[in-house]
């Protein structure tokens, strides 16, 4: 109610002041909305406070290592598990593979559990459902109330895709967000949103692009992006 | 609930900040992801307990961390709620903690066994599907089926946001049986079956809108036959 | 999105901390929820930080003074009017008069600002509806989309009623709010929440208390209460 | 619009804190309400022009300023927006500003005349009744008539609040005719009836809710006949 002051409320821990860390961040972008008085959130502005909050999660951290509920080589494994066996380039070649092959590619729109269980990712899969792209209709996906995303195809989400002026506003005018991206669609195609509420993920299969004409799968994976695969971005636009 | 968290068609936001396109913006935030997924790994709470967690934070505070913030706040307090840490001993941390991140700090001391253990952990869960289906309940509702969204306010959890309550959808594919959230989050579960539902965007926003449609999954209890006899 | 930082954007003050002046509270609550984290809002915490905000403020009038659009003068008349020509102490005259006169309650009710005329209030007068508590009605006054309020009879709002929990609970939630008052009223009575969404004013009409008895209108005053015309405090319950 | 001011029927704030009574907690907050009262006397912006600023706010200044802290923001926004004051005059000030308060700022150099007439604009207000209706046009509904409330999310300024949209709600009373703040926060002045509806609570929160009924003003617009012809 009354106050601007920005502690953490914690009966044993009562510091004072704590900002971000201005340097750990390498953007620097306020949410000016064409007034002045915005509440900007600290991308990179380096004020050389504490930040309590981060200290606060490192101390958990250190005290999670001592009771043996975590170690360092198993986060490292998971990391490295994210970094080498997840991301953008499972569902890049599950694309490719849908645009080289029909049959593939009819299998993956009806049961992409079932599709994806052609490649040997190494991931703990999750609940698929893929949405096809047409010169009719454009679809993208978002997770209104967290930030659920497809991370067993994809990778793991952008910050944009976590952001409350995502999460906020593709649902209600996604032709404005799309074209906060680049993306301008035609009134003559369908804008469908995937909120993903449930388990279950959704990725959106792009449209092959024209000039991909007569190359290989493994061709085809360099063509396929991430953001197409959110539905942010649009490839084969003039198809 | 009704919180801050259920954001969706809410104005006030601004833009969507395009360039600001990484996962991880510093070591601390991939800790807190290392972290995280070794303790869901162990199944000290679940996806649920989690995500409400998260939703039970004060609104500013909420609103105004973030998305690993709101990870670090919310293992601390399922943590602590748990019984796996307490109080006494965090403020001892806290207190002792000469502020290094994790990965500075000296592991040498953990059981070697543990960490094979843990490591294991990780490689199962990357070995195994996902696993939220339950056995088949006969679904109310057929793809094609006129429905109708419920207006419940439930105190506790839901994944039935607000912006779709009230309006009238049609069932786009029954999805299956499915771990309720509303129960599971409050430590119950239940299955039920499970729709993707498609709402014109018209029937969600009026005119207040540029989009076509929405497709949300919903579960059996969120909805009522539209035309009820 | 990011950031626990606090700053107001504005393009040419840009302190980087500030936190209420904690001395300049008197009450000190924290808002748990029977969990740890939450955002604790800065009453009574005596920070020893610069406030930004307020001091952006004062420079602010300052300019105004300089620009004669406003004059400490012609604000201490304004401070004054409110202190003594305002206030719940108008309503009470008119409750009063409502429980001691059957006719001025039936005009009260049917056409508040013509009943008001009897009155000599030096006040801006609002548009006001009165409604009526009895032993089988409770009314209570909200703002949910700002803190609408019937200053012109009550005076100024007490802080609760701007807050944030107020308006947020009270139009789904009465009871227990009114229990968090100390209210607490049976299944048997009809809770009527009036949330003020124009310039039209609500006030209640609290139940006469039976120990009043044969009092007469000067005496019957110092038995209403501001929080009874609001509706957060129930007379003559036993009625 | 759907902005964090639309907050009636959210979860999260917790217990109201029924002990913070007063008014204002100091002299700050004395000061920017007569400097509101004084700006407002002059007609430099309307009510509708104000509430809508704040409203206008990022949702974490919003939700985490006080009420007097929301008041002075709002009113720099619109001194700024209205031209009254520029931001090369607010930077001056603020660069050139002693920090103190209001009260204690010398007031001497005004002249004797404005001082009259900002003090006769106050006694002019006090003595004055509100004036927001307007001639009467026909209203569509009488009391007793049953609507239903449109479903529209205005990113502009809107006194529909979410919770009561696509509710089915009973004419009360007929309130008049009165200014529609949806144009009036953006600078044109319409009028249409007005009505006070009262809802029953379960047709706002179904079963979520231990209320028995919600009376709120709507204008005419917000509303459509509950079975529309």
């Amino acid at each position: 109610m009354n106050g601007r002051d920005e502690r953490l409320k914690h009966e044993h821990i009562m510091e004072d002041e704590h900002t971000r860390d201005g340097d750990e961040y390498s953007n620097d972008h306020g949410h000016e909305h064409g007034h002045s008085h915005v509440h900007e959130h600290g991308h990179g502005h380096d004020t050389g406070e504490p930040d309590e909050l981060k200290s606060r999660a490192r101390a958990l951290q250190s005290l999670l290592l001592e009771k043996e509920l975590i170690s360092i080589e198993a986060i490292n494994e998971v990391l490295a598990l994210f970094e080498t066996e997840v991301g953008p380039m499972n569902g890049a070649r599950v694309v490719a593979r849908a645009w080289a092959d029909p049959d593939f590619k009819q299998l993956l729109l009806e049961d992409a559990n079932e599709a994806l269980d052609e490649f040997d990712f190494e991931i703990g899969e999750q609940h698929l459902t893929v949405v096809e792209n047409t010169p009719k209709t454009h679809n993208a996906v978002v997770c209104t109330l967290c930030s659920c995303y497809p991370w067993s195809i994809l990778g793991l989400p952008p910050t944009w895709y976590k952001s409350p002026q995502y999460r906020s506003r593709i649902v209600r005018e996604p032709r404005t967000v799309l074209s906060e991206f680049g993306v301008e669609l035609g009134s003559d195609v369908e804008v469908q949103i995937w909120d993903a509420s449930s388990e279950i993920r959704y990725m959106v299969l792009p449209q092959r692009p024209p000039e991909t004409d007569g190359l290989d799968e493994d061709e085809l994976v360099e063509h396929v992006t991430r953001d197409a695969m959110i539905g942010v971005e649009r490839l084969g636009a003039d198809v | 609930m009704n919180g801050v968290h259920d954001m969706g068609g809410m104005h006030g936001f601004g833009p969507v900040d395009v360039d600001d396109d990484a996962a991880f913006h510093d070591e601390w935030e991939k800790a807190v992801f290392g972290v995280e997924k070794l303790l869901r790994y162990q199944s000290i709470y679940g996806v649920d307990e989690k995500r409400h967690a998260l939703e039970r934070f004060d609104p500013v505070t909420y609103l105004d961390s973030s998305y690993f913030e709101r990870w670090a706040l919310g293992s601390e307090t399922l943590l602590l709620e748990t019984g796996t840490i307490t109080e006494d001993e965090l403020s001892a941390a806290i207190e002792a903690h000469d502020g290094s991140g994790l990965f500075e700090l000296d592991d040498s001391e953990t059981d070697r066994d543990r960490v094979d253990e843990l490591v294991e952990l990780v490689h199962e869960a990357f070995r195994s599907d996902a696993s939220f289906e339950r056995d088949p309940v006969e679904p109310q509702f057929d793809a094609g089926d006129a429905i109708v969204v419920r207006n419940d306010h439930p105190a506790g959890h839901t994944r039935c946001p607000r912006y779709v309550r009230r309006a009238r959808g049609t069932i786009h594919e029954v999805q299956g049986t499915h771990v309720v959230p509303d129960e599971a989050a409050h430590g119950t579960e239940v299955a039920e079956p499970l729709y993707s539902v498609r709402f014109e965007a018209t029937e969600l926003w009026n005119d207040d809108t540029d989009g076509d449609a929405v497709y949300i999954d919903l579960w059996e209890r969120y909805l009522n036959p539209a035309d009820p006899e």
